[in-house]
């Protein structure tokens, strides 16, 4: 709050906190600057003045603790009082959790490795107003994965599927499709990872991915899931103004630049896509009661304000819409029933439960998806709903062929015939390598040399590295326990539900 | 266009042939079938037979299909190219190599 | 397309103490839409969304710093061309 | 109407994440066991740093100094993220109301002239210092081997440029509410005599390979530069019409006590290890036998111009 009595002197925000930041720093003259930041020249990106990164915030340290402090009291309070007054019982059902399953051991694991990836950029980077915005960064994503572990803490005590999610990010198959994504911006330079991951993925995609999942946990009873993502994204607008801060001065610091900036965002936003259809298939097919179709949020959060927003913005230096953008725009009436479909196919495999759409949710997606639902998908799941009708269940025996760069099953189908599954082939040192898509052959073709190193699940099983040869074997060293997998329905998450809600009398029973 | 590293950055591919013996990786599509996600990944030795390969290895997979009938597939392809196997002819006979793909109808 | 006419957003939480902010930017702001989401303001206008600081703190009642926003927000699309101890804009730039 | 109670309460499955039950059995775990136990990925990272040769994303080998397992190590604070922030907003808070109180008595702005000189030309300089510290401690937020290591460090990396921040407000408050302090300063850190050793030793800091390393050498500084600025400056500016002074630089005094707890209790962790206690010791003793000396000789040169300064002012 600002003080009651003017003073005489007041430095204006802008000065004082130049002061407080970007002026503590000074040209070394006893070491080398190349030997201080050894890492800002390999990538080819030239910068002429780091004086020239504008800092639209203007938090200091101490306004930083303070309001952070704030938010947390504020959040952690909803969490004690959720779990004192047992709110698990007032979710929408207990199948939404499979959703907040994937979300702890896909995205908290994200959160941290951004946490100390920050950090590095908060060492290298050679301006000292970028070095603190990302040292900012750094800490609040410290604080994204650690307020996740300790939401999701109880709804680990009740419920199957989250108590091992740090292990299974290292070793299941559906988590390498974001750790693969991560470890890909990680192991590239300081400049690449700031467009990976503060451009590509926090501008251009993050709200695609958590506003309308947070409201999806609102909308389902799950007020802590809420609380920490919308207190989450309060500090993740700072990190988009970082992406987009990052984006422009690189671009305005050397024409350069230009070429180099976009390869990297035709990479990213493929890449950052990719991963997102998990999002999709959590919007479309996890939430009991869903808020906002993938369809929806697509258009409303990247074509409207990413397509018609942003990249009008960034003509001005040259820089056009992402590559293969037109091939997701086609994708969005698909995207979630393709991947839904093979989390359905694979979850025996998985540390999450799924189930066949129901009556309810196939006319929810029918009339979401009024082009492609009802045609293509419906009656695949049909034919599900009576085996199961039956007394069986479908699942794929065996294991599936994976993207290369993204990691997914190859699920994808033709842009222009959705019957038609793509596959694409590359050869390097005269070895196959498939990929699922253009976007990502193109980025597979872009850099042969870092992406025949993937640690595809597959074939890692295939080669004995993953516990045995056997499914339980494989299973076990997932770290899955009983009952965390496979079908919802008969599932000891619903069976506990329904004895929780079976209205049993309390009094004088 | 290469990797910009600081170093030569050259690591071998970690799914080799020769991490595979005398096995190797095929993949198989069922074209057509929305029922499974994706094509099937296994590993299988390069000297098994066609014929093994089909009623061993690929028709226990696709029988998790109620509808899958053995008798009725047909059409296989080995990438793009038609492939009309004998059932006796290894894997390695027909050019089926590392990571290769073959699809069938039923 | 020309800068002007394209939207900006702004994505508040959807709680009490927040109310005050919503009502000054929509008093500043004539043009502002409102969509409901669970949990959720969706604010968007053409071209610009202006926070201003006594605005704010006419509706609060007391001072109000512009960091305080930071308290509020979810999210965002557009640029934050101003950000001082008066005023909060966003904006797209070009 | 207990007994009822009781019964409608569901009982947990279990206490807390399976990693947590792994090490103390199924019991509940603190909240700083879960933000920290296990959380740094381990294995099966899928491509190499193009940044550095013969690593992986994580690995142990970003120094010489080794714990056999990290998360025998526990920050005897117990801070994670939100523990971290809610006592640093205190300490910033306070600092801010004391800061307030002597702005608008103007009790900076009046120190005696002597005390003017050694805060314009030894102690604001220090922001200088603090920010490459940040740097230093930044090092192992990044490359630390094990989250139990690398919070600690990134707390650390944050309190310096808060240290920073504070100086440089006092810095603002002594010039009256400008910056003037801060450009002279700033020059005297570039170019004056007396702070060359330290801004040459905190230069060489930054360049080292090994982050531990670059911790501890700092540490050394440290040890040295927070009691002899700081806590033992403060009678001489009681009794040297200098109180404004000594209102400040108790928060230092207090974030240098905090600093001592985690990485004390570090050190001891690295010397006691079962597996590597004999080799850590051995480099820790090198470390030691390398900084040491450059320590007490840039913290001599700033003691011996606050002494000159002084010298007559306070009894």
């Amino acid at each position: 709050m600002t003080q009651a009595k003017p003073r005489a002197k007041k430095l204006p925000l802008k000065e004082r906190y130049a002061l407080l930041t970007r002026d503590l720093d000074w040209e070394p003259s006893y070491v080398e600057r190349e030997k201080l930041f050894p890492y800002t020249s390999y990538e080819g990106i030239k910068i002429h003045d780091w004086d020239g990164w504008q800092d639209p915030f203007r938090l200091t340290v101490d306004a930083y603790y303070k309001y952070q402090a704030e938010k947390d009291k504020r959040l952690y309070a909803v969490l004690d009082g959720f779990a004192q007054s047992q709110g698990h019982l007032g979710l929408a059902d207990a199948s939404y959790l499979n959703a907040i399953k994937l979300f702890i051991q896909g995205v908290t694991p994200l959160e941290y490795a951004a946490h100390r990836h920050f950090a590095y950029l908060a060492r290298y980077l050679e301006g000292p107003a970028p070095r603190f915005a990302a040292l900012c960064q750094s800490i609040d994503e410290l604080r994204h994965c650690q307020t996740q572990i300790h939401t999701i803490s109880n709804y680990n005590k009740y419920y199957g599927g989250f108590h091992s999610w740090s292990k299974m990010h290292d070793r299941v198959w559906y988590l390498s499709v974001p750790k693969s994504l991560f470890d890909d911006a990680m192991s590239a330079g300081p400049f690449e990872f700031l467009i990976s991951i503060s451009f590509s993925f926090e501008y251009l995609l993050t709200n695609l991915l958590f506003v309308p999942f947070m409201s999806g946990a609102s909308f389902n009873g799950d007020m802590p899931t809420m609380s920490f993502g919308f207190s989450a994204q309060s500090d993740e607008s700072r990190h988009m103004t970082l992406g987009l801060e990052a984006i422009k001065f690189l671009l305005e610091q050397d024409e350069g630049n230009v070429p180099i900036i976009q390869a990297w965002i035709d990479k990213w936003f493929w890449r950052a896509y990719r991963m997102s259809a998990l999002v999709a298939a959590m919007m479309d097919y996890m939430l009991p009661k869903p808020v906002m179709s993938w369809k929806e949020a697509f258009e409303l959060y990247f074509e409207d304000q990413m397509l018609g927003g942003l990249f009008p913005d960034l003509e001005y230096y040259g820089i056009r819409p992402p590559r293969h953008v037109e091939d997701a725009i086609a994708e969005k009436d698909h995207l979630s029933h393709q991947v839904y479909k093979i989390l359905h196919n694979f979850s025996f495999a998985a540390a999450f439960t799924t189930q066949t759409p129901g009556v309810e949710h196939s006319a929810w997606l029918s009339e979401q998806y009024p082009g492609t639902f009802d045609e293509l998908y419906k009656p695949v799941w049909d034919k599900h709903a009576r085996t199961e009708a039956a007394g069986g269940r479908i699942f794929f025996q065996g294991l599936p062929q994976l993207c290369q760069v993204c990691q997914i099953p190859m699920v994808f189908t033709e842009p222009d015939d959705p019957t038609s599954t793509s596959f694409r082939t590359s050869s390097f040192r005269s070895e196959t390598f498939h990929t699922c898509s253009d976007g990502c052959k193109w980025i597979f073709d872009r850099e042969p040399e870092k992406f025949v190193q993937a640690w595809l699940p597959v074939h890692q099983i295939y080669q004995g590295n993953c516990g045995g040869p056997s499914v339980p074997e494989v299973l076990d060293w997932y770290g899955i326990q009983e009952g965390d997998n496979g079908e919802y329905k008969g599932s000891p998450d619903q069976r506990s539900w329904a004895e929780w809600h079976s209205g049993a009398p309390k009094q004088g029973s | 266009m290469a990797v910009k590293a600081l170093y030569d950055y050259e690591f071998p591919s970690a799914d080799r042939a020769e991490n595979f013996g005398d096995d190797q990786l095929v993949y198989v599509h069922w074209d057509g079938n929305p029922l499974f996600c994706s094509a099937a990944c296994f590993r299988v030795p390069k000297a098994m037979p066609f014929g093994e390969f089909v009623a061993g290895v690929v028709a226990p997979w696709a029988g998790s299909d109620p509808d899958f009938d053995a008798a009725a597939v047909a059409g296989w392809r080995l990438f793009d190219e038609p492939l009309q196997p004998a059932d006796d002819a290894s894997l390695a006979d027909l050019g089926i190599g590392h990571k290769a793909l073959l699809h069938f109808s039923a | 397309m020309t800068s002007t006419l394209r939207q900006v957003g702004i994505d508040i939480q959807d709680a009490e103490e927040n109310r005050p902010l919503v009502d000054a930017i929509r008093a500043d702001n004539p043009e502002l839409t409102i969509r409901h989401l669970p949990g959720l303001l969706k604010l968007q206008a053409a071209g610009r969304i202006v926070v201003n600081r006594e605005t704010v703190e006419a509706q609060l009642g007391r001072e109000w710093d512009t960091g305080e926003f930071q308290l509020a927000i979810v999210s965002y699309a557009g640029n934050f061309s101003e950000w001082d101890d008066d005023q909060i804009i966003v904006s797209w730039e070009h | 109407m207990q007994y009822e109670l009781r019964y409608q309460v569901i009982e947990a499955k279990r206490q807390s994440y399976q990693n947590v039950i792994d090490r103390f059995g199924d019991q509940p775990a603190t909240r700083y066991q879960e933000a920290t136990l296990d959380v740094e990925p381990r294995e099966n990272f899928h491509y190499r740093p193009t940044w550095a040769q013969d690593r992986e994303l994580y690995d142990p080998r970003y120094s010489a100094l080794r714990l056999t397992d990290p998360y025998t190590y526990a920050d005897p604070r117990g801070f994670f993220y939100t523990p971290y922030v809610t006592n640093r907003a205190g300490l910033h808070d306070e600092f801010g109301k004391t800061l307030s109180y002597l702005e608008d008595r103007e009790l900076l702005v009046t120190l005696p002239e002597a005390w003017r000189s050694v805060l314009g030309s030894v102690v604001i300089p220090l922001r200088h210092y603090e920010s490459g510290c940040q740097l230093v401690s930044v090092t192992g937020a990044r490359f630390a081997h094990g989250t139990s290591l690398a919070q600690c460090c990134t707390f650390a990396a944050f309190d310096r440029i808060g240290n920073a921040q504070m100086l440089s407000r006092v810095g603002i408050a002594v010039a009256g509410g400008v910056g003037d302090v801060l450009t002279t300063a700033k020059q005297e850190w570039l170019d004056g005599a007396h702070l060359q050793p330290l801004r040459r030793l905190v230069e060489e800091i930054m360049v080292a390979d090994d982050w531990a390393e670059g911790l501890l050498a700092i540490d050394h500084v440290d040890s040295l530069l927070f009691p002899a600025m700081y806590s033992g400056l403060d009678e001489k500016a009681l009794l040297g019409g200098a109180g404004a002074y000594s209102l400040v630089a108790q928060y230092l005094t207090t974030w240098f006590a905090d600093q001592r707890r985690w990485l004390d209790a570090l050190v001891a962790a690295w010397r006691g290890d079962p597996e590597h206690g004999p080799s850590n010791t051995e480099h820790l003793d090198r470390i030691a036998a390398t900084w040491r000396p450059r320590a007490e000789e840039a913290v001599g040169a700033l003691s011996a111009v606050v002494a000159d300064r002084l010298d007559g002012v306070a009894a």
